[in-house]
């Protein structure tokens, strides 16, 4: 079992002719991924990497049943990618492309309220079920089919915590980035509960950061309702207040909430214990299996 | 990005929110003329990046030329919390009775837009929201439609907003949220919006952030970025186009993606480190982006040990092996000692690439951080 | 029994103010409707006809426990006010203004499925029910109560209809304006599925006209899903085709739907008589009773 | 309100729709002018609000001057389905290769706008949206959001736009749209779209037909109102702001509301008269407009009998009575027998003031029509 993809989704890359969607996309299909289609304006009727491309993501839908898409699109057009997304009776949509405008998140998330299409990220290094299936940027080689569960909101911290993992030879049911950005459309909580309903998540990694109160919330949800044990870490710690580090997420107001050390009291508050080092959280995980 | 103060007003101005008569100065000559120009009183207010400039003596109001040159003298090249400052804005004093607070946001819990208003205005508003929440009324805003005529209206009046003043408060909301919505900023406020006795109401300061993601589509706006950076590293991170912040410690640290980034800054720390910096080169960064990034910890003269960490995803372990080769085979010898652990896409690769001649090599991020401690460590020493 | 007001309505006439909102507040308040505030932005702290005003509808909403609005705003700020009456927990707004321009309509119509306020109108005479209270403009002197349902899209042709029926001794259980504007917020099938659940409704009269389909949708739902008898009159039928008249809602595209003959005739198919003249209309009625 | 063609194309450029170049014209001379001003082939185009002119005779191709002078002789001036010809456009002939539609209305059904693409340009769209819908690839728009830009891809390439110019179609999609949002248009298509030999698309046709409920925020189309009255009727109608339509017979109406206004019109014909015309002067009708609507009523010299069906509910009896009088008061003769039915609010005080010396009254609306119909019957034998 795994959660939200497997070897039955059948994916079209949006902007496959570009050089990271290029590039990806082939990185998916090695990786067994079942890429059935591209989708890029103009490009219909061409072929990468012996996918066919089509002009529009409902010509992909329609023609190859694809029921997920990674987008791989500038930032100034992505928003756009993502709401053709959301309009083609997809299942999930991945949007892996970092920098898009705030604002234009801000519509997304509206159109998302009315869609029954569930969207990763953006700004994410996308989701992948070990040994079945990728969607997205990440190195499929460190990840071993097991019964953990991570979700992220950091891309490469991800890929660290699942090395240390791995080495350890505790693999996973599915990792999840849902992205670092202000306005994202997979929350922590999403992914928990998804988590909590798979019957092969023995033990779930959850890897937040500074800022926001997406941890906090995270932290309540896991003790009212998940018996999945969870281990967490919390990126930032050493983040000066006020300061803005890297993603618009990373910023720490200051106030109460959204600093490291109110994360990692939540956290452990609902009984969720926290690594000071990525080691620490693998050490967490070995206990709980 | 933030505009400074004169800028945001600028903008404001613009869209026809109204704002004291002023001019930007960088002598104490430059002060008395415009002074004279606009009229005592006047406020010298200094233009830097600062909450709370008032109390730290950044904004001194004067009447006469004899108080704005003393002013003009102490503002301008003072130190303010860390910034240095080199301009000053010099504008008409308004008498006011009351100060209001008018802003617009976005929420990122809700992912939509905030429109705020408060009769507490001219105070820390974040102190506020802390202590009095009920002060500030709020619309949350639907972005595809944006703000209502009737919630600016609401805001204002469940803000208890006097009635004389209720409607042209809600038309400066009104505006403030187009100027919020076509600027891509991130946060437009007015604090103080100043009343004066016969019921005008008066921008006294603009505060006006832009989404830097959103530069591309506001060529304007983008050609104020020079102007705002405050140092000469933020300025080359800006030119770069790194995600940079400068900290008190001397292990420069170099790395990919914000979380794993944080997360060696905090392993530094935890192996008794203190990071010099915050950078990341970002996903995907190609060979001359590395040697940029090498470039700018090494200009950071606190910095005495470098630590590379990268694990790939869009980013490819041979482009990386070749950006940190180039860039320190342009050395005729290496300044700080460098330590690279290189995992994920291409990592294998990379790792062959690499001149063990220009660098230390390790395999996990542990001890990779630990080498770098222990060389800073041993320069300072 | 009635349907969507009734005594216990607890009405805010938004526009209370102006000339039509101060007339009809009055005419109102006079046929007994419990008028517990106004609402308009500025006026708060007024009273007009012992009625409170307030600047907001949420204001009135919180200190008077309206529950229903009447919106009296000329055209350029019509859609503004329903806005904001969509947005302030009432169970239904009724927007008498004529004149509203159809994109706005369109924008409110988007937030209207996302509202659990029912609008009624815009460009309608609004509701009554007879003796009880009447939310709008309609001429309380000509209607009775009784058990007849009536809906319909046009205001005066309601009244001349109500006319003849009550001068027959025909009461009405709740009579309905639905508007004529081409994008109304509550439609025929809204009102008539109301009326249908309503056990005092013994029969229903339906005015319909030219332009449009609502009435052909109309008849299919009476034809599947009602049991009580339903009587129709179609405005329109010597309306010369591609001629607009009056309201938007009133034009005939010249196409197989639309005209009258095809409204007539599918009213016809699903059982429900056609008058000729408002008088036939009656005739068909009292042989329902 | 329906634009000229030429009004339309101006819109259209302005928005930066490639149009051809054009002159509009309303002599045979400017007709030559133009065309030599363009260079030949043009085509010269009558500019009045009916479908299929070229069927009619209203659009011709010419190659030179002598043809554009017949041309311009037999358009200027002719009747085309019942409304005069003084204008012409003339306009450079595009030597296309296709022909297609594009085009923005308001699905009324659904509530919302709706974007259209067809390969089946240069016909009627109504017939090809009945004997081949599939023929026409629809876009339903969520108006607080626009139509997307995928959206106009996605209709462009669902009708089979050929590839070479999808790109381009798609943005005169785009294009359309923000003018029909902008102008407050309730339609707005460009039928044909033309394909030339090297893939250029120009727009050889035009509507623009506005919302007349939302000109008090288009001050610009405002003024083109008056030149988009074909009938001195209608420019009366348009000056008092009434819903007026002329028909063929001689019972003249008045009512208010228009489906009460057409069931009178209904009922003349039930009765065995012939409705002159509809005229709906709207909810809340004052003295002053009573009187205007009889002036146009009157003003028809086809109208042998009038009928003034008031039921009131904005529209006051009273007012509507006092209305009557005055009017007709300013006669010294009532030029048509004029008979009078008040119901509703304030019925009893109108019926009270009415000067039965100058009008017929009837308490039912059925009595109102029969004796109308009478009244004509009478006149015309």
């Amino acid at each position: 079992m795994s959660v939200f993809v497997d070897d039955d989704t059948r994916v079209v890359v949006q902007g496959i002719t570009g050089g990271e969607g290029s590039f990806h996309a082939e990185q998916m299909i090695e990786y067994g991924t079942n890429v059935v289609a591209g989708a890029v304006p103009g490009k219909g009727g061409q072929e990468v990497h012996g996918v066919p491309v089509y002009d529009t993501v409902s010509a992909a839908v329609r023609e190859e049943d694809a029921d997920a898409s990674v987008i791989f699109v500038p930032p100034a057009f992505a928003a756009d990618a993502v709401f053709e997304a959301l309009d083609s009776d997809l299942d999930l949509a991945v949007a892996i492309t970092e920098g898009i405008p705030v604002q234009d998140m801000a519509r997304v998330n509206k159109r998302l309220s009315e869609s029954d299409t569930r969207l990763l990220g953006p700004n994410c290094p996308g989701i992948i079920t070990p040994g079945e299936t990728k969607l997205g940027i990440l190195p499929g080689n460190i990840f071993q089919s097991g019964n953990v569960g991570l979700v992220s909101r950091s891309g490469t911290l991800t890929y660290q915590v699942v090395d240390n993992l791995t080495k350890r030879g505790i693999g996973q049911t599915t990792a999840i980035g849902i992205g670092g950005d202000p306005i994202i459309g997979t929350s922590f909580i999403d992914a928990l509960s998804a988590f909590e309903e798979d019957p092969d998540t023995e033990a779930v990694v959850m890897c937040g950061e500074i800022g926001g109160e997406d941890e906090e919330q995270a932290a309540a949800f896991i003790g009212e309702h998940m018996d999945t044990p969870v281990a967490g870490f919390i990126a930032g710690r050493t983040a000066p207040p006020g300061k803005r580090m890297g993603h618009a997420g990373a910023i720490v107001s200051g106030s109460g909430t959204g600093t490291a050390q109110s994360k990692i009291d939540a956290l452990n508050d609902a009984g969720v214990p926290v690594g000071d080092t990525p080691e620490e959280v693998a050490d967490h995980v070995e206990r709980f299996l | 990005m933030r505009l400074h103060e004169y800028q945001a007003k600028d903008v404001f101005a613009d869209a026809g929110i109204p704002t004291p008569e002023s001019a930007l100065a960088s002598s104490v000559d430059e002060v008395v003329a415009a002074a004279e120009e606009i009229g005592y009183p006047v406020a010298v207010k200094a233009q830097v990046h600062v909450g709370g400039r008032g109390k730290a003596g950044g904004i001194k109001l004067v009447d006469d030329e004899d108080e704005a040159r003393e002013a003009a003298d102490s503002i301008l090249g003072m130190d303010l919390k860390g910034y240095h400052v080199d301009r000053v804005l010099v504008e008409g004093a308004v008498d006011f009775e009351n100060e209001l607070y008018v802003g617009i946001t976005m929420d990122r819990g809700e992912g939509q837009p905030v429109a705020m208003v408060s009769t507490k205005g001219g105070v820390d508003i974040e102190a506020v929201a802390e202590e009095d929440p009920d002060a500030i009324a709020t619309e949350h805003v639907d972005p595809a439609f944006g703000l209502h005529g009737y919630q600016a209206r609401r805001a204002v009046y469940d803000a208890d907003v006097p009635p004389a003043i209720a409607g042209d408060v809600a038309s400066v909301l009104s505006t403030l949220y187009d100027i919020w919505g076509t600027n891509d900023a991130e946060d437009a406020e007015i604090n103080p919006l100043m009343v004066t006795g016969d019921d005008e109401v008066v921008a006294a300061d603009a505060v006006l952030n832009i989404d830097e993601d959103a530069l591309f589509r506001q060529p304007d706006l983008a050609e104020l970025e020079e102007e705002s950076y405050t140092d000469d590293l933020e300025r080359k991170a800006g030119e770069y186009g790194f995600d940079y912040v400068r900290l008190e410690g001397n292990v420069g640290i170099i790395g990919n993606g914000a979380g794993l980034v944080m997360t060696t800054l905090d392993l530094v720390d935890h192996y008794g480190g203190e990071p010099a910096n915050f950078l990341d080169v970002g996903g995907g960064a190609k060979a001359e982006r590395i040697a940029n990034a090498l470039d700018m910890v090494f200009s950071d003269e606190n910095v005495d040990s470098v630590v590379f960490n990268i694990f790939g995803g869009i980013t490819r372990g041979d482009e990386v092996a070749k950006g940190i080769n180039e860039a320190l085979g342009a050395f005729d010898e290496i300044p700080k000692p460098v330590v690279v652990r290189l995992a994920g896409t291409n990592w294998e690769e990379g790792m062959e690439i690499l001149n063990t001649d220009l660098v230390q090599v390790e395999e996990t991020l542990e001890e990779a951080v630990q080498r770098a401690v222990a060389n800073a460590q041993e320069v300072s020493a």
